[in-house]
Formats: C-alpha cells, sequence, structure tokens
C-alpha cells in the first residue's frame, strides 16, 4: 500500500477546515469559559490559554511523530528504511524529552502556584460586597448580610467591585459556578467556603451548579446580574422598601425539596437562617457583623 | 547469611551467601537470600517484653504527669509509640528473616510511608480551610 | 546463564515453616496483605485524628469519655499476650509441640481478656448513651476501636482452629505456617494498638 | 408478605422497554438452565468452571464477564446520549437517568475494567514469567467469585429494590439516608466491598507471583513490560483499596446503623468521604491504565519486530508514575477549599506524573523507528491509543493546574477528558490485549476483517463521541445534567456526541459477532506463536496445556523467546521423554464458589436490612474460612504419563 498523493491533500485539507472550524465556533458567544467578564475568569482564561497552548504542542508533536514512524517504518516489501531489531537505548534523545516534559510542566507549574495564592486573596484596596450563599435542594438562597436582603434563584452584584460569596449548603453537596465571572467552589453542608468574584462590567452571566445533588439538580440554575454601584444601591434600597420579608415558614417552603420556586426576592430575612446550617460560623458575615446589622437595620 | 550479633549462645540457621533462591540473577539473590536466626533461650522475647511494658508505662506516666507541653507531650508520646511498633516489628515479628525478606521489608516501608503520608495530608486537607483575607 | 534450583538438602537448615518453597510463599502474601490493613487503620486513624474535635452538639469529648484504668488492664494483657505468642513462636522453632500448644493457649486466653474488656468498656459508654448515634468523633472512635477488636476477636478463633490442628497434627510445614502467620498478625494487632493506645486515649487525656 | 414485596419491588413507575428487558433477563436465564439441563452440562459447568482453580480458565470467567459488563454498561451510556441528543428531551424519566450515569460509572470502572484488568493478569502472566500458576490459586479463584458476586449483586439491582442514583463517586450527604431512602445505594455500597475484598486479594497474589514465581534466571530487569506495569498495579491495589474500603463502610455504617460519619448533623463531615474516596480514586486510575501501557509495550514491540525502547526509562518511569500516584488525589476536589497551600502542593504533584507518562509515550513511539511496523487489529488499537491517550494527557495538565480546574471540574471537559484516558487508555490498551492474547487462550484468531471495522467504528466513534465534549466544557455544560434548554449553544456538539455513541455501540457488535463467528470460522493457531512473539507465552502451544510449561525454561535476555528463536534454541522448550517429571497442581475446589453463595446471601441481607439473612450468609462467610483451614488436600500430581500424552499429541516431545 503506497501512500497517494490526492489522499494526503484530502486530509490536509480536512484538518485546515476542521481547525477552522473550531476557532471560528471558539469565538462563538456559546464558549462562554473563553469570554470571561471579570478578573478572576480572565486569570483562569490566561492559564487555560497557556497550558492549552504548550499541550497543543506536544499532542502535535506527538502526532505527527507518531504519523512519521507510521508512514517510514510500515512493514511493506520493498521499505528502504533502516531496520535496526536490536536498537534499544540513546541518551541524547531521552534526555531530550525528559527534558522537554520538565520544562513544560515547570512553565505551567509556576504561575499555577502563582495564581492559586493570588486567586485566594480578595484584592486588597477594594471593599467586598458579602453576599451568603446557600445550595437548598434544588434552589439557591441568596443573603447579603451587609443590605440584609435576600433573594432565590438570582443575584444582583454591583460591578468593578469584588464580591464575596460565602458558600454553604442546608442539603447535599453543589457547587457555585458562574463561568463567565470565575470559577467554582463547593457549597458544603457545615462548611462555610469562601469565594470571590468581580464582574468588570454590567451585564447577565448565568451560573448553575457542577455537582450532582439529587433529583432536582437540573434546576440548580441562577443568574448573576451586574449593574453597577448607584443602580445597586437603588435596587437595594427599593427591595428593603417594597418586598416583603423571608419568614420562617417561607424559607421552610424553600427547604422542601419538592417545591419549586421562581426567582424571589424578599427585603429582610431571619437572622437565624444562615447560621442554622453552618454551626453559627460564617467568615465576614459572622455572628458580629450580623447583630451588628441587625442593630443598625432597627427601626429606632 | 545472616550476621549474629548475640555471641555463642546464639545459633545462626542460615544458606551459604550465594545460596540461590531460584529466581533472579547473582546481585539480586545477594539481597534475597534467606537468613533466619535463632536462640537457646527467649532473652530477645524476654527484653523485647520487658522494653514494651517500659515503654507504655513511660507514655502513661508523662500523660499523667503531665510534663511537658501538649503538642511536645504528643510528639512524645508518638515517638514512643513508634519505638514500640519498631520494637514488635523487630524482635517478635521476625521483620528481617524469611526467605527473601527484602520484599516485606520493601512492601512495609511502602506501606508506612504511605499510612503516614495518608493520615497527614488527610489532617492538612481537612482541618486547614482557606479564609479569605 | 544457568541459575540453579535450590536444593532441598539446604532447606532443612531452615525453621520448617519456611522448608516448603509453596508454603513460605505464603508468609510473604500475608506481609503483604498486613501491609493493606495496615493502610486500612491508617485510614481509620486519618478519620479519627480529624474528628475527635468533632463531638456534635452534646456529644462527650474525648477526654470526658475515656477511663484510662481498663485500658491500661487491656494494653498490659494485649502486650503479654504478644510476648506469650513470641513464646509460641520460639517453642515452635525448638520443635516442642506441647510448648507451642500451651503459649498458644495463654496468647488466646490474653486476647479473650482483651475482648471481654473492651466490650465491657464500649457497654459502659452505651449504658450512658454515649452510642455512636450521637457525634461523629463517638462514631470514628467505635469505628476505629471496635475494628481492632473485631481483628482481635477474628484472631482468637483463628487461634483455636490452630490448636485443634496442632493437636491432631503436630508440627508440621503446613502446621507451623500456619502459627507463624497467626503470630504475624497478633504482634500486627499489638502495634495497632499501642497506637490506639497513644492517639486516641493518650492524646484524648491531653488535648 | 406484602411489606417484603413492596421492598423488593418499589412502585416505581416502570416502563415498557423496562419490563421488556426485565423479562429478557428472566427468560435468558431460564434458558441457560434449560440448556445446561438438557445437555447435562451441570457436572461439566461445576468441575470444569465454577470449581476450577486454573489461571486460566479463571482468566476466562474474568474476560466473558467483563464483555458482558462492557455490554451493560455501554447500554447504559446509549440511554445516556439518547437523553441528551437534543435539548429539552425527556425519552427517560429524571429518576432513571440518573440511576443510568450511577450504574454506567461504576460498571465500567469497577465490573467492566478491573476485570478486564484481571483476565489478561490470569491470561498473560503466568506465562509470561514461565510459571505453571499464580502463587495461591484456590485465592485467585476466590477473587473471582466475590467480583462476580459483586457483580451479580450490583447487577440485581435493575430487577429488585432499584439502581443507586448519586454518580459512581456517590458523595455524602446525598447517599444518607436522609437523601437517599431506597435500597440503591446499598447495593453500591455492598457490591463495591464485596468485589473490592476480591480484588485486594487479586493483589496480594499477583504480587507474590510475580516477584516469587519467576522463572530461573528472569531477573527484575528482564521481565517483560507487562509484567512489571502489572507488578506495580498489584501494589497499587494492596495499598489503595483501604482507603475505599473504609469510606464504603463508613457510609455503610451511617445508613445501616446510625453513625454520624457523613451526615450533615452531629459533626459528621461529608468532605471527609471525598477524601477518602479519592485516596482510593486516583491510584485507581493508575491500576486501571498501567495494566494497558504494559500490554501496549508487549504489542508495539511484538509488532515493530524490534526491541522496547528505552526499556530501563520506562521502567522507572512507572515506578515513579506509581509512587506519584499516590500524591495526588486533592486535584478531584481542588474546589473545595482546602486552601492555597493544599492546591499548589498537589497540582504540581499532579503535573509532574506528565514527565514520565511523556517519556513512555516517545519510548513507544521510538520502539517503532527502525523497526518494520505491522498492523493487525492488535497493533491498530495500541496505535490508536497514542494519539487518543496523548490528548487525554494534556487535557489532564490542564485540569492539574489548580485555577484552571476551577473553570473545568464536573464540566463536560472533564468528562471528555477521563473517558479520553479511560478509553483511549484502558479500553484501546485492554482490547489491544485481548487481540493479542486470544489465540493464546483460545486456540484461534479473532477474525482480522471484522476485527477492523469494529476498530475503526469505535476508534472514529470514539472521537465523534468526546470532542465535542470538550466543547461543551467550554460551553459550561455540568455533568451529570439530565436536560438542558436550547439556545445555550449546547444542542449540536450533544447531537454529534451522541451519533458517535451509536457509531461505538454498533462497532461492539461487530466485536459480538466477530467473536461468534471466529468460533467457529477463525484461523486456527496451530504454532503457538501467532504474532512472531517475543515473549514465553508464545513458546506454549495454544490453547496451553493444564501445567502451562512441561519443562520450565531458563531465562538469559528480556526478551526470552525470541531470543531462543534468535539462536534456534526453540528445541530446549521441549521435554525429553524420559525425564517427564510428575507435576504437582493445586486441586479444584468447592469454596470459592460456596463463598460466592455466602456473599451473596449476606449481601442480600444487608442490603435489604433483613439482618437474619446477613448474619446467615455471615456465618456462611465464616464456617467456609474454618473449612478451607483444615483442607491440606490442595495439591494433586499430573502423572508423567499422562504430561507425556499431552506433550505427544501437541507434538512436542523431544526424542
Amino acid at each position: 500500500m503506497t501512500p497517494k498523493r490526492p489522499k494526503r491533500a484530502y486530509r490536509y485539507i480536512l484538518f485546515m477546515s476542521l481547525g477552522i472550524g473550531l476557532l471560528v465556533t471558539g469565538c462563538g458567544q456559546q464558549y462562554v469559559l473563553l469570554h470571561p467578564a471579570g478578573p478572576v475568569a480572565h486569570s483562569e482564561l490566561g492559564l487555560i490559554y497557556l497550558s492549552g497552548a504548550l499541550m497543543l504542542f506536544i499532542i502535535l508533536l506527538v502526532w505527527v511523530l507518531l504519523a512519521i514512524v507510521l508512514v517510514r517504518f510500515r512493514d511493506k516489501p520493498g521499505n528502504k528504511a533502516p531496520y535496526r531489531p536490536l536498537w534499544e537505548h540513546n541518551r541524547k534523545l531521552e534526555l531530550f524529552w525528559l527534558g522537554l516534559s520538565l520544562a513544560i510542566v515547570i512553565v505551567i507549574s509556576i504561575p499555577t502556584v502563582q495564581k492559586t495564592y493570588a486567586l485566594d486573596k480578595l484584592p486588597p484596596a477594594k471593599d467586598p460586597v458579602v453576599i451568603d450563599v446557600t445550595a437548598i435542594q434544588y434552589k439557591w438562597l441568596f443573603e447579603y448580610p451587609q443590605q440584609h436582603i435576600a433573594t432565590v434563584n438570582y443575584v444582583n452584584i454591583p460591578s468593578g467591585v469584588p464580591v464575596l460569596f460565602e458558600l454553604t449548603a442546608e442539603a447535599p453537596m453543589n457547587t457555585f459556578w458562574v463561568p463567565r465571572l470565575g470559577g467554582m467552589e463547593y457549597t458544603m453542608p457545615g462548611e462555610v467556603l469562601p469565594l470571590w468574584l468581580e464582574a468588570s462590567k454590567s451585564g447577565l452571566y448565568p451560573g448553575r451548579s457542577g455537582q450532582f445533588s439529587g433529583r432536582g439538580f437540573v434546576h440548580m440554575t441562577f443568574n448573576v446580574r451586574a449593574v453597577p454601584m448607584n443602580q445597586f444601591r437603588n435596587w437595594v434600597t427599593r427591595v428593603q422598601k417594597q418586598n416583603h420579608p423571608l419568614t420562617l415558614s417561607d424559607y421552610n417552603r424553600l427547604v422542601d425539596r419538592h417545591i419549586w420556586v421562581s426567582p424571589a426576592t424578599y427585603s429582610s430575612y431571619p437572622i437565624s437562617t444562615f447560621p442554622k446550617t453552618t454551626h453559627g460560623f460564617t467568615l465576614h458575615g459572622n455572628m458580629y457583623t450580623q447583630m451588628k446589622n441587625m442593630f443598625m437595620n432597627m427601626p429606632s | 547469611m545472616a550476621i549474629s550479633r548475640h555471641g555463642k549462645h546464639t545459633r545462626v540457621i542460615g544458606i551459604s551467601p550465594n545460596g540461590p533462591t531460584g529466581h533472579g540473577d547473582e546481585v539480586e539473590s545477594a539481597y534475597l537470600a534467606p537468613r533466619f536466626e535463632e536462640e537457646d533461650f527467649p532473652w530477645k522475647q524476654i527484653l523485647g517484653y520487658i522494653a514494651s511494658l517500659v515503654l507504655t508505662a513511660l507514655a502513661f506516666g508523662a500523660v499523667v504527669k503531665h510534663i511537658l507541653p501538649p503538642a511536645f507531650l504528643i510528639g512524645f508520646i508518638l515517638f514512643l509509640a513508634v519505638l514500640q511498633a519498631s520494637l514488635q516489628l523487630g524482635v517478635f515479628m521476625h521483620l528481617r528473616e524469611g526467605r527473601g525478606s527484602t520484599w516485606q521489608i520493601v512492601t512495609l516501608t511502602l506501606a508506612i510511608l504511605m499510612g503516614i503520608g495518608l493520615v497527614i495530608c488527610s489532617i492538612w486537607i481537612m482541618t486547614f480551610k482557606s479564609g479569605v483575607s | 546463564m544457568n541459575v540453579p534450583i535450590e536444593p532441598e538438602s539446604q532447606s532443612t537448615q531452615m525453621p520448617l515453616e519456611f522448608t516448603s518453597e509453596h508454603e513460605s510463599l505464603k508468609i510473604l502474601g500475608f506481609w503483604a496483605f498486613l501491609a493493606t490493613d495496615f493502610l486500612l487503620f491508617s485510614s481509620l486513624f486519618a478519620v479519627y485524628a480529624v474528628y475527635q474535635f468533632r463531638v456534635g452538639m452534646s456529644g462527650p469529648t474525648p477526654a470526658q469519655l475515656f477511663h484510662l484504668g481498663p485500658v491500661i488492664f487491656e494494653t498490659v494483657a494485649l502486650l503479654t499476650s504478644s510476648f506469650t505468642c513470641g513464646l509460641a513462636v520460639y517453642e515452635m522453632r525448638h520443635h516442642r509441640l506441647k510448648g507451642t500448644i500451651i503459649w498458644l493457649a495463654v496468647t488466646i486466653v490474653l486476647g479473650a481478656a482483651f475482648v471481654a474488656t473492651e466490650i465491657n468498656e464500649f457497654l459502659g459508654d452505651i449504658a450512658l448513651h454515649d452510642t455512636w448515634h450521637r457525634s461523629a468523633f463517638l462514631s470514628s472512635f467505635f469505628t476505629l476501636v471496635g475494628t481492632h477488636g473485631s481483628h482481635v476477636t477474628f484472631g482468637i478463633i483463628w487461634a483455636l482452629t490452630l490448636l485443634i490442628q496442632l493437636a491432631g497434627r503436630g508440627l508440621t510445614q503446613v502446621t507451623t505456617r500456619k502459627v507463624y502467620m497467626f503470630a504475624l498478625y497478633w504482634h500486627f494487632l499489638d502495634i495497632i494498638w499501642v497506637f490506639i493506645f497513644t492517639v486516641v486515649y493518650l492524646s484524648g487525656k491531653i488535648l | 408478605m406484602s411489606n417484603i414485596l413492596a421492598r423488593l419491588f418499589p412502585p416505581k413507575t416502570r416502563r415498557p422497554d423496562e419490563v421488556v428487558i426485565e423479562i429478557g433477563i428472566i427468560l435468558t436465564m431460564v434458558f441457560l438452565v434449560y440448556i445446561l439441563t438438557s445437555k447435562k452440562k451441570w457436572g461439566w459447568l461445576w468441575r470444569e468452571w465454577l470449581t476450577s482453580v486454573d489461571h486460566k480458565r479463571i482468566g476466562i470467567m474474568y474476560l466473558i464477564s467483563a464483555i458482558l459488563m462492557l455490554f451493560r454498561g455501554g447500554v447504559d451510556a446509549l440511554m445516556i446520549r439518547s437523553q441528551l441528543m437534543v435539548p429539552n428531551n425527556h425519552v427517560l424519566p429524571v429518576g432513571q437517568y440518573d440511576e443510568l450515569f450511577t450504574t454506567h460509572g461504576t460498571i465500567m470502572i469497577f465490573f467492566m475494567a478491573m476485570p478486564l484488568i484481571f483476565a489478561m493478569f490470569n491470561l498473560a502472566i503466568p506465562f509470561m514469567i514461565g510459571s505453571r500458576d499464580v502463587a495461591f490459586p484456590r485465592l485467585n479463584a476466590m477473587s473471582f467469585w466475590l467480583f462476580a458476586c459483586g457483580a451479580a449483586l450490583f447487577n440485581m439491582s435493575f430487577l429488585v429494590g432499584g439502581s443507586p442514583n448519586a454518580g459512581w463517586t456517590s458523595y455524602p450527604p446525598l447517599t444518607e439516608l436522609a437523601f437517599n431512602p431506597g435500597v440503591g445505594q446499598n447495593y453500591y455500597l455492598l457490591a463495591i466491598q464485596i468485589a473490592g475484598i476480591g480484588s485486594i486479594a487479586t493483589g496480594v497474589n499477583f504480587l507474590i507471583t510475580i516477584l516469587k514465581m519467576r522463572a530461573p534466571g528472569m531477573t527484575l530487569m528482564r521481565m517483560p513490560m507487562f509484567v512489571w506495569t502489572s507488578l506495580v498495579t498489584s501494589a497499587l491495589i494492596l495499598f489503595a483499596f483501604p482507603p475505599l474500603t473504609v469510606a464504603l463502610a463508613m457510609t455503610m455504617l451511617d445508613r445501616l446503623f446510625g453513625s454520624n460519619f457523613f451526615t450533615i448533623t452531629h459533626g459528621g463531615m461529608p468532605m471527609m468521604y471525598v477524601n477518602l474516596f479519592w485516596l482510593f480514586g486516583h491510584p485507581e486510575v493508575y491500576i486501571l491504565v498501567l495494566p494497558s501501557f504494559g500490554i501496549f509495550s508487549e504489542v508495539v514491540a511484538t509488532f515493530s519486530r524490534k526491541r522496547l525502547f528505552g526499556y530501563t526509562a520506562m521502567v522507572w518511569s512507572v515506578l515513579t508514575i506509581t509512587f506519584l500516584s499516590y500524591g495526588t488525589w486533592v486535584h478531584h476536589f481542588f474546589t473545595m477549599g482546602a486552601g492555597p497551600g493544599v492546591n499548589a502542593f498537589f497540582g504540581v504533584s499532579t503535573m509532574l506524573i506528565a514527565i514520565p507518562t511523556g517519556i513512555k509515550i516517545f519510548n513507544w513511539i521510538f520502539t517503532m523507528w527502525y523497526g518494520r511496523v505491522r498492523t493487525p487489529v492488535a497493533m491498530l488499537w495500541a496505535l490508536a491509543f497514542i494519539p487518543t491517550f496523548v490528548v487525554g494527557g494534556a487535557t489532564g495538565v490542564m485540569l492539574g493546574a489548580v485555577v484552571g480546574d476551577y473553570q473545568f471540574h464536573n464540566s463536560y471537559f472533564l468528562i471528555a477528558h477521563f473517558h479520553n484516558v479511560l478509553i483511549g487508555g484502558t479500553v484501546f490498551g485492554l482490547l489491544a490485549g485481548v487481540y493479542y492474547w486470544w489465540p493464546k487462550t483460545f486456540g484461534y484468531k479473532l477474525d482480522e476483517h471484522q476485527g477492523r471495522w469494529f476498530f475503526w467504528l469505535f476508534f472514529i466513534g470514539f472521537w465523534i463521541t468526546f470532542m465535542p465534549q470538550y466543547a461543551l466544557g467550554f460551553m459550561g455544560m455540568t455533568r451529570r445534567l439530565y436536560t438542558y434548554p436550547p439556545g445555550l449553544g449546547w444542542s449540536i456538539p450533544n447531537l454529534i456526541s451522541t451519533l458517535g455513541a451509536f457509531t461505538m455501540g454498533a462497532g461492539f457488535l461487530v466485536f459480538v459477532y466477530s467473536i461468534r463467528y471466529s468460533y467457529k470460522h477463525g484461523e486456527r493457531d496451530l504454532s503457538g506463536d501467532p504474532w512472531d512473539g517475543r515473549t514465553l507465552e508464545w513458546s506454549l502451544p495454544s490453547p496451553p496445556p493444564a501445567y502451562n510449561f512441561a519443562r520450565i525454561p531458563v531465562v538469559s535476555d528480556r526478551d526470552a523467546w525470541w531470543e531462543m528463536k534468535q539462536q534456534n534454541q526453540t528445541h530446549v522448550i521441549r521435554v525429553n521423554a524420559q525425564d517427564v517429571q510428575p507435576i504437582e497442581m493445586p486441586k479444584s475446589s468447592s469454596i470459592p464458589f460456596l463463598m460466592f453463595v455466602a456473599f451473596f446471601v449476606f449481601g442480600f441481607g444487608m442490603v435489604f436490612e433483613w439482618w437474619w439473612i446477613a448474619v446467615l450468609g455471615g456465618l456462611g462467610v465464616v464456617a467456609l474460612l474454618i473449612a478451607g483451614t483444615f483442607d491440606y488436600e490442595d495439591h494433586e500430581e499430573i502423572h508423567p504419563e499422562t504430561i507425556r500424552r499431552i506433550e505427544g499429541s501437541l507434538g512436542r516431545l523431544q526424542g
């Protein structure tokens, strides 16, 4: 079987069109990971690009080498390529690919470690908005300990300001994920995990859960709406004035796994709700802050 | 060949150094040569027993008397426990004996490494949660 | 190239349990099993280490739960049984069937005393409603110590079957190998207990 | 009585197709019983198979079970893909979808890949190291029967009681009684636990077999690569399974006896399960893939007619992978907030594994360099492995880069990655092994022409199925989603992916047909060395006699058989008619099979919390253990006359 020219050209065209197709569709808006809308997602995408590019290089290198080997050393009559059945060792070659893999791993490792530490810290200069997130069977409950309002299945945040999400769960684990703002973090019962995200510009960013949590898992979606700070403040004031408070009976309805609710907004929430699921400890909206808020919000 | 460390009371039951095991070449079988030792009176066992009781008493006494700050105290009694374990392995479990005892030492060493790593890493992972500062 | 196969004449110098190549494989295999079992206990220790302060809403803390009196007794009983088990192997290596059986029987009795004390201790806890329903700490405590206890119980049953076999067949390649394996198991349990004693009971009193 | 029935057959909506499948299973069983009875084959089945301790028979039983399970897991996969084919689809009820992805993952990992690996161990290793059997033949049989017990129990959940539905990882607290009251999760826990005991026993067995039962002259550095990878796989099993045992046992205690390990009250800590599970789970990935690396090394060297390139480097990289694989488990939960120190440490350790793996890939390519590459189906699978696995490895590095994983975790990018590794690595490698060793096992080749159809359908189907899933990951689709709305851009990749899955399914059908066809018409292997092989198994007749080697070979080089052929020394494997010695072989035992029965009863009782049944089964297990220890007659001799007759009929007698 001799390689035929037309077949090669055909393959070439196929690969080219595949590549172009990927590139074109890659720019489509549906590739949410490639369209970061905040510093966290941006930083993460940077590493994805870096590792992806290096890995693509390795993949192509291996594919090309394999293709060359298969063409050159096929067992067919008249193959003029050398045959050396005892050739099993070449220090230079082996050192070369040891060095190559090591170099690539080092190149990826350094920014990985840097970014892991960097993303763990809130940017120092800005004062964050704190939002307590509770994953319920099959809803998302958002509580604003500073503003003392609550929303269900959607969350409004100010843009240009870091937002500290304090994540916990009332029931099985979920993950809190807003792909365009940044990577995910688990919501676990009995634990509070911090995650900070920031939207650079206003917009609607869909979020969802990445950890299967039971029959209604498919409903674990929410929208993040980022608006400028003044609009956010107006919204908070409006909610505090116009909406109903989240009563305990509302809350009990929320935690019932059989009841599905549409997005909702509450002017306040029982102070005990969030601590109840986390044994009285949160990172920022801890008991002290919450009590302070409670006093500040009390009609004098 | 098992080397005697106990003078004339020890009867070494051994195989000549080039005693083959039927596996591997000469280099390998030098490590894997069978080795055994047995004495005429169970001195080793008796001493081991006394030592184990003493170590236990030490650990117990140290805890009851609270002779050190807690962190050091725990380190100390853990050290004593490791001594105890080595004692059991060496004296009673004849760790170095057997046909091809290298393999049991390798397996056990790996298991101990994995076990310690498992415990320490689990504590590290599970009790240290990041806080956003 | 031609590596000679082991001549049987040399094998006679070995302890009986190692003389048959086939039987000695089982001893090495048992070491591998012990490695696995060691990791099983490591996992249990890891869980205990993380859980020891997770006493729930109303559960007792380690310091409140533990009584060192019975624990000391258990420790001494098990250490002594380890010693007697070592003597059994010593007797076996000197081809003394009677001594082997006697020391093995003593080992069984001491093991039974250990298990009885532990069960008594557990029953005491349960009488005070300190069951593992109460907290994660209690769950991990009972599981770790109970797993060790059930290992010891299994060892006792094993040793009983060995006694019957020794009485019936005497010291053969097979029975000595079995006694040797049992001894490895028993000393291994002793090591685990030393760590339970240290990490669970003594540390529980410190922290 | 009605109470019991309600527990065995809980009132759930049974759709017609389910009923059809259930009736089909029952009818198949009845049919099998009928055939065995009418042909009077029960005695044969009992003597030759159920009580056999012969590693060859056990290997074949593993192989058959694995192919059956591949079918079951594959059907699950196709149903999952059908459900996801178009947006807003409701072909399957949501509950059943949850059961499907759970059983798909669990079966493929524990009841397909593991037994297929053990099949390869059993069918190749004793031959390759020049041994007559494994170190502990009876334990080997017991391993198989424990696996079979786990598999039977797990598959029974489909018929009786209900299947588990919390994913193959089964994270609590979703699996706790409070959120998952049915018996499905009990099935998961018991089935994997019982099969896991069998796996540990296999690990012990092959560790000792390889360490101690090698033919004279076969030093560690003369072992075939597959023997090396099997050795470290066995060690990995020993070290990796205990944490799983503990995690499963604790979940079981939580569910059945009310302890508080992973509950959300009383201080329970669900994350501890995740920690323990992946302490097992990550090494498990290497348990699954290392044997394939070994098979691949054998196959590539054989079909390149060349020595394996960089053998020493390969050995060291295998050992490095083994060691590192214990230090990377946290990368499965970077997103659980263990802190930057933990994440950075485990991120770097994860990426370090890429170095030895990369070395291996280059070594394989350079094994073919200066060789003469033939491409029978076995080699095709091996060749398909390189480009596929390198993509899986590369995306693995992308996932190992911690902050990248924050975005990829549990998304379809991850799904595509691990299918790339597990299918491209494990399954391709094992299929290469199946095609490579099939003639040795059964005495005939699988049809090459049909094999090519199988290969190309499966290979192309694989790429069509999983490449769109990388795209889906970038589109933010997460795993285990029952359905999805249109407008997110997910529809077309999902449709393509489903088409690919059905292509793979078609390939599997060709494979099954090919087995049936080759059984009747396949090329018989009379030489025992159909591929011009390099290692000792090809010095034996196909299929080998019960005692494997009439004469234990003495090894002087790495590719022992190749070397013998090169030096025209092949006659040394033949035994002289005069000096045939009796051979001691392990005797069949009914204990392993009875162990299966006892464990099954125990497991069944535990699943349904019918304690007296469980106690009965448990007592049975103990009784069998005791019976085993009193059974001294575990060996029998094969008479020299028998050996002379067998060897003579194979034309393998000297003089």
